[in-house]
């Protein structure tokens, strides 16, 4: 009556690439101790060689060169090896590589080289590549949390300094604000459809849309409660206000690294809740799905917000935790336009490259704030970058392309993301919400050029404090952003093979 | 024979090698290399233009149509039907003009090399001059409406430089000679607005821009036209050949003839049609418009009184002689059109009378003497004008002919008495004469007030000017009386033998220009030549250089003899003499309307005494009064004509009109609108206050109340009464967290309303 | 199966009204200790729901889900101590509205 | 072959950066490399054949591909393009050899980014992708906004962003209007677009290609920049330096309107039919108004910037005259406003140089001082003003033409235009006369030194150009002319059958 599972059974091969690396960051987490303190630099280089090889192996499996495991399910349907998990995973492990190279000096700096900080960046990025590749709402929940409780405890990683703190707690707080809704929703849902499964929720919304009006209130309350969980990992207006707060309090290389994984799990997840999990919930004669119309809604209240307040913002921290909100706003976009009838793979297909984008840049940006920044967390003041372009001009080109990539100038990997999201939205018909999408971008301008004119048209005396790790991260970030620009078809040969398990 | 009509090219290549030659190196070689090239060039192309006319005359008067070499076509829109080959026209019309061009050209050339001795800029005025003449005779010699707006605008262009050839002078003069410089160009433009307008019309309508097709001929008058014998003039050509061309590609004036012959054609071009008629009539208009412009008829003459401030052979050559005259020889060539408008040819009519006799009043109360002579060339022109409103052609053509040796004569008799003048002044003040107590400030060498006697001091100057005068006068033997005759005549004979208004009033208009013309040109001999010198300078004054003088002369010569040309076949002995009609049938091979004029006794009696009682009158008038300088004159003293004399002083008042009305508003509308409407509205206002300031408003909206505020204040509010709501009563200090959980909260509330609505719709049925 | 004696529908109100109470606690109170146990109270109403519905589809997801939430819940408060503990360390105050450094 | 001529300067800004030392070296490798590319372009000529309506020398392979879209590297030339490419490769080496004194600080970065933008603006005349073309069109932003806000003058911050806003701002809804075409047709390469429109396998309703030639239309009529849009182009001109200002005018501004014959008209005949006498009308204004505002002018660069909103209105004026006569008319008008108005800008520059001011009230009598300048200067200055035998004329003169006999638009277009042609003369005048006639009564102007050979080798090109075009306008219509025969067709049959 109860059989044990075999190995094969569960289709483990095809989920190595997680797999591995949780094993990895378990038996890091023992080694770390044997590690003595002045030699930290040890558990980062194991950490990234973890990282490096997963990296691999995903990048592998995303391409298809390798093809491991049997279908696209492994656990029973918990876990979904799909391309669109694979492309969570490069996303995912490019911004932990990233992460790393930027955190150890930085680290050193400001005196807190402790073992703990790479492990935890680990288990978050599992947390990401869990939820990315989750097909059940229980595992979803478990890897949100265990995406974001690292999290926490890296904002606050700085202790004692008072700033860090506040920012973890305020984070944590409200995080777990949200995941009381997100746990209630995943219930509400649960009690529409009778299974947490996510193919099984999809299977069932198609009964609910012609069902009773009490279960399709049910499945509703439950989608949007999700959706409050999930928006406040991602930002989105209005769960974002302890985004500017807490980038500006935690520790930078956690910004550098969690203001975009933290949206790479979270876009995940949407992707797989409403993209297909129930993005065939169309009430009777409609052909786009329930929730699209309050999805688009929260995108262009995003967007507008996030771009606007950015401007006047004058610390550079703040002003990208802003800059974090608007680009949420763009990927919504696409989750909005899941909500359309055979969209579904473009929309995610666009969220994906459009997080592997903006994972590059964003990292970069919050590395140049690094070499800005000073021992006492002072530094990061727009006045800062003044003069940017005589000192240090390839510092400054890098930032320079971020910005541009930001903007979404074409050539740059930010440009290729919103020509797809834009473009997934056009198949979409949301027309209003990609004009406001376009407007908002030239909104963007403003205050991405004004930091390129800061850098160039002024004259400013800046120091800076560039450590080998940062300028390698640096580089790394700037290439692929201008790689991903120029020759587009690297990610888009990805990106045509990424499709979801099901949904659609 | 027809292989040297392939020379015509050369007629406008000469000339520009001429102007390349010096523009390049004319600063190496010297005043006489840059004479001699610039000469040289001159007498070339009228050496051409003479092998192009004796040619004319042995083949049989065919017109022929010679590409240029090298170049390829000009335009070339195949697709729309547009080509504009770059080719040179050789029949009568533009031989003739070729020859006064080049002609009259040459002579004033070789004077300009006295007259521009020293000049700091020597070089660079023949380089002008060379370029005018290929621009003037790119004009007479193209085969396209088109190719003669090339030279039409390029005439203007050298008109511009050498009217400003003097910008540089010292004390304001500089400015000013500028300033008309611009005015010449401007208000050509505003001529050349309608002539381009024309022109597109004309390509709408007949689709092509060529004036005849090679191979072509230009067609027969129409039978009934024929109102005198001796009017047509048909091409030798045989019948059927004459067919042959007809079929094939057709130019304009060909076409137009074809279709006014079969009626009740309809044009249509864009959205509006027309018929063939009323489209000929707005083309003639049009370029009637660009005539006014070139040849300054009103309402467009007034830039050509205030070009007189280029150097005199400028004046002479361009202002006189020559480019204003292209206004007549376009309307000429474009007859076949005009022919077949009556309300333009009236118009043309009208305007060209009204000027003759507007600017020979004016002309009366001017001091200057070149500006005398440049009202009086205004006039002239007029009668030009109204001899093609009254469809005399060849008249017009034959005026325009004589017209160009005598005035030139005047104008370059005029600047060697300026020049007199000037040396006089230069010797005056080498030998300290400085004691007539007037002030040398006031000395201007052309006004003739400061002048007289001059009769003895510069007798080769006096002499061909009394020639030039009479000629002007239009006094038997000499040019102008042939060739004015011949217009009054055909004036009167249009109102009578064809009963147009325009030709009587026409007649009775010219007439009394003509008076005027005699009065005021010996009212210059007079104060010029006659009587004691009113200044110093003019005592001193002597006789210009062999190289001004000898072309007086042959100028001079000319004057008297020009006008036998084209005796009219009424007159008795030299028609018979020297052949009838000449001229007239010479041009009849090229102007299908060109008609002959005969001879009446009584108009030319009349014609005559008028004006040897004008200068009766003027000799009366001014020959015996010795006037100090600057004194008032005879007529300004008189009661009677004070107020005419005041007006005609003042040019009507036509200058300040135009300031007023057109120049003024039109400078201050453009600061208003730069400075104004374009910068503070646009620029600043529109840009800074109403799109970047309240972008900034919504920017610091978004920022401050609504993210922080709306959090932060509202939320608190919200927060304190949620708290009073649950018996909390304290007024207690919120924090950040706990707002941003309540935002959440609320946000929540919203998604969840904002995604229930679908169902909530479906509920409710709406 | 046999009709429950309690329905489904009461067991879910009564799950909303803990939530709701969680939730104003979270808003309401300041001492960190009293929001965690509101973030509780608002995860247990979740589990709360889970089991019932559990109980009306008859199949054991809902109860995964709901000892999956407890664990989690777990290690969140492990977390929110360690938290408080050091920001208690550095402001000797654990009210949460003392946090409120990030103005500008 | 096009890919061979658009990639040059960006290999030589690598080879550049790799291999140039110092400044000297930098100068003279940008320039070495503008004037290979411009000898390279010459093949183009030389190997086009002018019978073919078609792309000649086409690269193309798939980019960007996916289900139900595909974006292809696509690059081609025809008889539309061809010009302005060549204007392109022809302006960059003047405006680089006119820097070469001007620019003494960040020299490495000056030529990176000219080379940068002589890429980008080739690469907007030879796309035929609409995804290829609106990566150039906005990176063309990029150096402009570099070139203006570095070495530009006092305002040339406000100058930048304004450029860089403005510009951007249209071009967005471009994007939108790209993407929705797209995935329409499933394809973004125009050729391939025109196809299903032609067959029928691509329809959209009539209000729906009047809302695509708007989006279109706006993001081109900004950058022409059509009035009211041009509030941008004084600011831009006036501060950026001298070479940035030739290549604005030069072949930034033709971007737009090359963008409406490319674009605008083919993909949406109906709509431009509809719309042709409203663009007609504001290129009219733009015409009058500009030529007005001209004259109301104290700075040079001022009268210029604004003369090219007066010129550019006459190309626009061609264009929606929709017939070949107008369409090559502002094709060869393009050219020839690069050709005059950059050495306009050239002209002024020599002067800022030396005088370091730009007011004409400063000047006077000039050509005593300077006569060979003078003379350079006056020919520009005829010819744009238009003066018939100078390239000016040939493309105004077409363009009335076209304008004229046109079925789309109301014939009282074309004598309002010509008034454009007075005005000309009125403002190019005055300020000819202001600067270089009158007394030389400035004491400092009196020993300004003639031009340098640098700059005579600058200037010389332009002289030839507007002799060449004035001269033998036919044989660069005869380019154009089954392209553009062909387009005119499409666009009646595309009307008659209501598309």
């Amino acid at each position: 009556m109860f059989e044990v599972p075999g190995l094969g059974d569960l289709n483990v091969a095809a989920t190595l690439p997680v797999t591995l690396l949780a094993f990895g960051a378990c038996l890091f987490l023992l080694v770390d101790l044997f590690i003595p303190k002045d030699r930290k630099y040890i558990t980062a280089w194991l950490t990234a060689a973890g990282i490096g090889v997963s990296l691999v192996l995903s990048l592998l499996m995303l391409t298809g060169v390798i093809t491991w495991g049997d279908g696209e399910e492994a656990f029973f349907g918990l876990f979904i090896a799909d391309q669109f998990s694979q492309a969570v995973n490069v996303a995912a492990l490019l911004t932990a590589l990233l992460g790393v190279m930027v955190a150890y000096n930085y680290l050193d700096k400001i005196d807190r080289q402790r073992g703990e900080y790479y492990y935890l960046l680990l288990f978050t990025t599992l947390g990401v590549m869990f939820m990315g590749a989750s097909g059940d709402l229980v595992t979803l929940f478990v890897s949100l949390e265990l995406l974001s409780i690292p999290l926490y405890i890296l904002s606050g990683f700085r202790w004692p300094h008072e700033e860090s703190e506040e920012s973890a707690m305020k984070y944590f707080i409200l995080g777990a604000f949200a995941s009381g809704f997100l746990v209630y929703g995943i219930a509400l849902i649960y009690g529409a459809t009778g299974t947490t499964s996510l193919t099984g929720i999809w299977e069932a919304t198609a009964d609910i849309s012609s069902g009773e009006t009490s279960t399709k209130f049910l499945l509703l309350i439950g989608a949007g409660m999700t959706l409050v969980g999930l928006g406040f990992k991602v930002a989105a207006v209005p769960f974002h206000m302890w985004t500017p707060d807490v980038y500006q309090g935690a520790p930078t290389s956690v910004v550098a690294y969690m203001s975009v994984a933290a949206k790479v799990g979270g876009f995940a997840a949407l992707v797989r809740v409403f993209g297909a999990g129930i993005s065939n919930f169309a009430l009777d004669g409609d052909t786009t799905a329930a929730w699209q119309d309050t999805i688009w809604l929260i995108a262009a209240f995003t967007m507008i917000l996030g771009n606007f307040v950015a401007i006047a913002q004058s610390e550079l921290k703040r002003l990208f935790g802003y800059s974090s909100i608007a680009h949420a706003g763009y990927m919504l976009i696409a989750i909005a336009a899941a909500g359309s009838a055979g969209v579904t793979d473009e929309a995610a297909r666009a969220v994906a490259i459009y997080l592997m984008a903006y994972a590059f840049t964003n990292v970069g940006v919050f590395a140049v704030i690094i070499a800005l920044e000073k021992k006492d967390m002072s530094g990061t003041s727009i006045d800062n970058v003044k003069g940017l372009a005589t000192s240090q001009p390839l510092l400054a080109a890098a930032m320079t392309l971020f910005m541009f990539s930001l903007t979404g100038i074409p050539l740059t990997a930010g440009f290729v993301g919103k020509w797809f999201v834009f473009k997934s939205a056009m198949s979409a018909d949301l027309i209003p919400v990609a004009v406001i999408g376009v407007l908002t971008s030239l909104v963007s301008a403003f205050y991405y050029l004004r930091i390129v004119w800061y850098m160039y048209f002024e004259e400013g005396e800046t120091e800076t404090d560039l450590p080998r790790p940062l300028a390698w991260a640096i580089t790394i970030s700037a290439v692929g952003t201008l790689v991903l620009g120029v020759v587009p078809y690297l990610l888009s040969e990805m990106a045509n093979e990424i499709t979801l398990a099901f949904g659609g | 024979m027809e292989n040297y009509f392939d020379l015509v090219p050369l007629v406008v290549l000469i000339p520009l090698v001429g102007m390349l030659t010096n523009l390049f190196f004319g600063k190496r070689f010297g005043e006489q290399g840059v004479a001699i090239v610039a000469v040289g060039a001159s007498a070339a192309a009228f050496l051409i233009a003479v092998i192009l006319w004796i040619a004319q005359v042995n083949t049989g008067y065919v017109p022929a149509v010679i590409d240029m070499p090298v170049l390829g076509d000009w335009i070339n829109i195949t697709s729309a039907g547009l080509r504009i080959p770059w080719e040179f026209r050789v029949d009568s019309l533009s031989v003739t003009m070729m020859l006064v061009v080049s002609g009259v050209g040459t002579l004033i050339h070789i004077y300009a090399v006295g007259y521009m001795h020293g000049d700091s800029r020597f070089p660079r005025f023949f380089v002008y001059m060379n370029m005018f003449l290929v621009f003037m005779l790119l004009l007479v010699t193209g085969n396209n409406f088109l190719m003669m707006f090339v030279g039409w605008e390029g005439v203007g262009l050298c008109s511009y430089l050498l009217i400003g050839f003097w910008f540089d002078k010292p004390g304001g003069v500089g400015w000013k000679n500028s300033d008309a410089a611009r005015k010449a160009f401007i208000v050509n433009r505003v001529g050349d607005f309608g002539l381009i307008l024309g022109v597109l019309l004309t390509f709408w309508t007949f689709r092509t821009l060529d004036y005849y097709k090679p191979g072509e001929m230009p067609a027969a008058a129409h039978h009934e036209e024929a109102a005198y014998e001796e009017t047509l003039f048909a091409p030798d050509l045989p019948e059927d050949e004459h067919h042959e061309t007809a079929t094939g590609p057709i130019g304009v004036f060909n076409q137009a003839s074809a279709w006014l012959e079969e009626g009740d054609h309809e044009v249509n071009f864009g959205v509006i049609s027309l018929s063939l008629e009323a489209t000929i009539t707005l083309i003639t208009l049009l370029f009637l418009l660009g005539a006014t412009g070139k040849s300054a008829q009103i309402p467009l003459f007034v830039w050509l009184p205030d070009a007189m401030a280029g150097p005199t052979p400028v004046s002479a050559f361009i202002h006189a002689a020559t480019m204003v005259t292209a206004g007549v020889y376009m309307m000429v060539r474009s007859n076949v059109l005009y022919h077949s408008s009556d309300l333009s040819s009236f118009v043309v009519a009208m305007i060209g009378a009204t000027t003759a006799i507007v600017a020979g009043f004016i002309a009366v109360g001017q001091w200057d003497i070149k500006r005398v002579l440049a009202y009086s060339t205004v006039s002239q022109l007029g009668f030009m004008v109204a001899a093609v409103g009254v469809g005399a052609y060849a008249a017009a053509m034959f005026h325009l002919v004589t017209h160009a040796c005598f005035k030139a004569l005047l104008f370059l008799a005029s600047g060697s008495v300026i020049h007199g003048m000037e040396h006089g002044h230069h010797h005056l003040h080498e030998h300290g004469h400085g004691d007539h107590g007037h002030d040398d400030d006031d000395f201007d060498p052309q006004d003739m007030r400061f002048m007289g006697g001059l009769k003895d001091k510069m007798p080769v100057t006096y002499w061909t000017y009394i020639f030039g005068t009479l000629a002007l006068a239009g006094v038997f033997p000499f040019a102008g009386f042939w060739s004015k005759d011949e217009i009054l005549l055909d004036s009167i004979k249009h109102g009578v033998n064809d009963g147009y208004l325009s030709g009587y009033l026409a007649f009775v208009l010219l007439l009394i220009a003509a008076v005027f013309t005699a009065f005021y040109m010996w009212r210059q001999v007079s104060m010029v030549f006659y009587g004691q010198p009113r200044h110093a300078a003019a005592e001193h004054a002597s006789e210009s250089s062999n190289l001004m003088t000898r072309p007086l002369i042959v100028l001079a010569i000319l004057s008297l003899l020009i006008g036998l040309i084209n005796i009219p076949s009424g007159f008795p002995i030299l028609g018979w003499l020297l052949g009838k009609h000449e001229f007239t049938s010479f041009l009849g091979h090229s102007v299908t309307f060109a008609h002959a004029g005969s001879f009446n006794f009584l108009l030319a009696t009349m014609a005559v005494i008028l004006a040897l009682g004008a200068i009766y009158a003027a000799r009366a008038l001014y020959n015996d009064k010795t006037l100090a300088t600057l004194e008032r004159d005879p007529l300004e003293l008189d009661e009677r004509t004070a107020e005419a004399f005041a007006l005609a002083n003042a040019k009507l008042y036509w200058d300040e009109f135009y300031f007023k009305y057109i120049i003024w508003p039109y400078r201050n509308v453009a600061y208003w609108l730069a400075e104004k409407l374009d910068w503070e509205i646009w620029h600043d206002f529109a840009h800074e206050r109403l799109i970047r300031d309240p972008f900034n408003r919504a920017t610091q909206f978004l920022a401050e109340p609504v993210d922080k505020g709306f959090i932060d204040r509202n939320f608190d509010r919200l927060g304190t009464l949620v708290r009073r709501v649950s018996d909390r009563m304290r007024v207690i200090q919120t924090g950040y967290v706990r707002t941003y959980a309540l935002s959440v909260l609320f946000g929540a509330l919203l998604v969840v309303i904002l995604i229930l609505l679908p169902v909530l719709r479906e509920l409710l049925g709406l | 199966m046999e009709a429950s004696e309690v329905s489904v529908e009461l067991y879910v109100l009564l799950s909303a009204v803990l939530f709701i109470m969680g939730v104003l606690g979270v808003l309401l109170r300041r001492n960190a200790i009293l929001v965690f146990m509101s973030v509780e109270l608002m995860l247990n109403a979740g589990n709360l729901a889970l089991a019932a519905f559990a109980r009306q589809w008859g199949n054991g997801d809902g109860h995964l889900m709901v000892f999956f939430v407890m664990t989690v819940a777990a290690a969140e408060v492990a977390v929110g101590l360690a938290l408080i503990v050091a920001i208690f360390r550095t402001k000797q105050s654990i009210n949460i509205d003392d946090l409120h450094m990030f103005k500008d | 072959m096009a890919t061979v001529v658009f990639m040059l300067p960006l290999v030589g800004m690598v080879l550049m950066l790799i291999l140039a030392r110092s400044d000297q070296q930098y100068r003279w490798w940008t320039l070495t490399t503008s004037i290979v590319t411009f000898a390279v372009s010459l093949l183009l000529v030389r190997g086009f054949d002018k019978t073919s309506a078609g792309l000649q020398m086409v690269d193309q392979f798939d980019w960007i591909s996916g289900e139900g879209f595909s974006i292809q590297y696509y690059v081609g030339i025809d008889g539309i393009s061809i010009w302005l490419v060549m204007l392109t490769t022809f302006i960059m080496p003047l405006a680089i050899l006119s820097s070469f004194k001007a620019i003494q600080k960040r020299v490495k970065l000056y030529y990176m980014f000219m080379l940068l933008m002589e890429w980008a603006m080739l690469g907007v005349f030879v796309a035929q992708d609409l995804f290829l073309f609106y990566v150039f069109w906005e990176v063309t932003l990029v150096p402009m906004y570099f070139l203006i806000g570095i070495w530009g003058a006092e305002q040339r911050i406000y100058a930048a962003v304004k450029f860089f806003l403005y510009t951007m701002a249209g071009s967005l809804l471009m994007l939108l209007a790209i993407l929705w075409l797209g995935n329409e047709a499933g394809t973004f390469a125009v050729p391939e677009i025109l196809e299903q429109l032609k067959t029928g396998d691509l329809v959209f309703s009539t209000a729906t290609g009047r809302w695509l030639f708007l989006a279109f239309g706006i993001a081109f009529a900004i950058k022409v920049p059509m009035w009211p849009l041009h509030s941008w182009l004084p600011d831009a001109h006036v501060q950026a330096p001298t070479a940035g200002s030739v290549i604005l005018a030069g072949v930034l501004l033709k971007m737009g309107t090359y963008g409406f014959v490319r674009f605008n008209l083919p993909l949406f005949p109906a709509a431009s039919e509809t719309f042709a006498p409203y663009i007609a009308a504001l290129a009219v204004i733009g015409i009058i108004y500009g030529a007005w505002v001209s004259y109301g002018q104290k700075d040079m660069k001022k009268l210029v910037a604004y003369s090219s909103i007066s010129h550019l209105g006459f190309v626009m004026l061609g264009i929606f005259a929709l017939n070949s006569s107008g369409i090559e008319g502002a094709v060869l008008q393009m050219v020839n406003h690069g050709i005059s108005t950059g050495g306009l800008f050239l002209v002024v520059g020599v002067l800022y140089e030396r005088r370091h001011t730009k007011l004409m009230a400063a000047f006077g009598g000039i050509w005593q001082a300077m006569p060979l300048y003078s003379g350079v200067a006056l020919v520009i200055v005829l010819s744009s003003m238009g003066l018939p035998g100078l390239n000016g004329f040939v493309g105004e003169f077409t363009i009335l033409l076209g304008a004229a006999g046109s079925d789309a638009i109301s014939w009282w277009f074309t004598p309002l235009a010509a008034l454009g042609v007075i005005l000309a003369a009125v403002y190019m005048l005055y300020m000819f006369n202001t600067v270089f006639m009158g007394e030389l009564d400035k004491e400092e102007n009196k020993r300004l030194p003639d031009l340098d050979w640098r700059e005579l080798y600058a200037l010389v090109p332009i002289l030839i150009m507007v002799l060449v075009i004035g001269l033998q306008a036919g044989y660069f219509f005869e380019f154009m002319d089954a392209k553009v025969g062909d387009l005119v067709r499409d666009i009646s049959l595309a009307v008659a059958a209501g598309r």
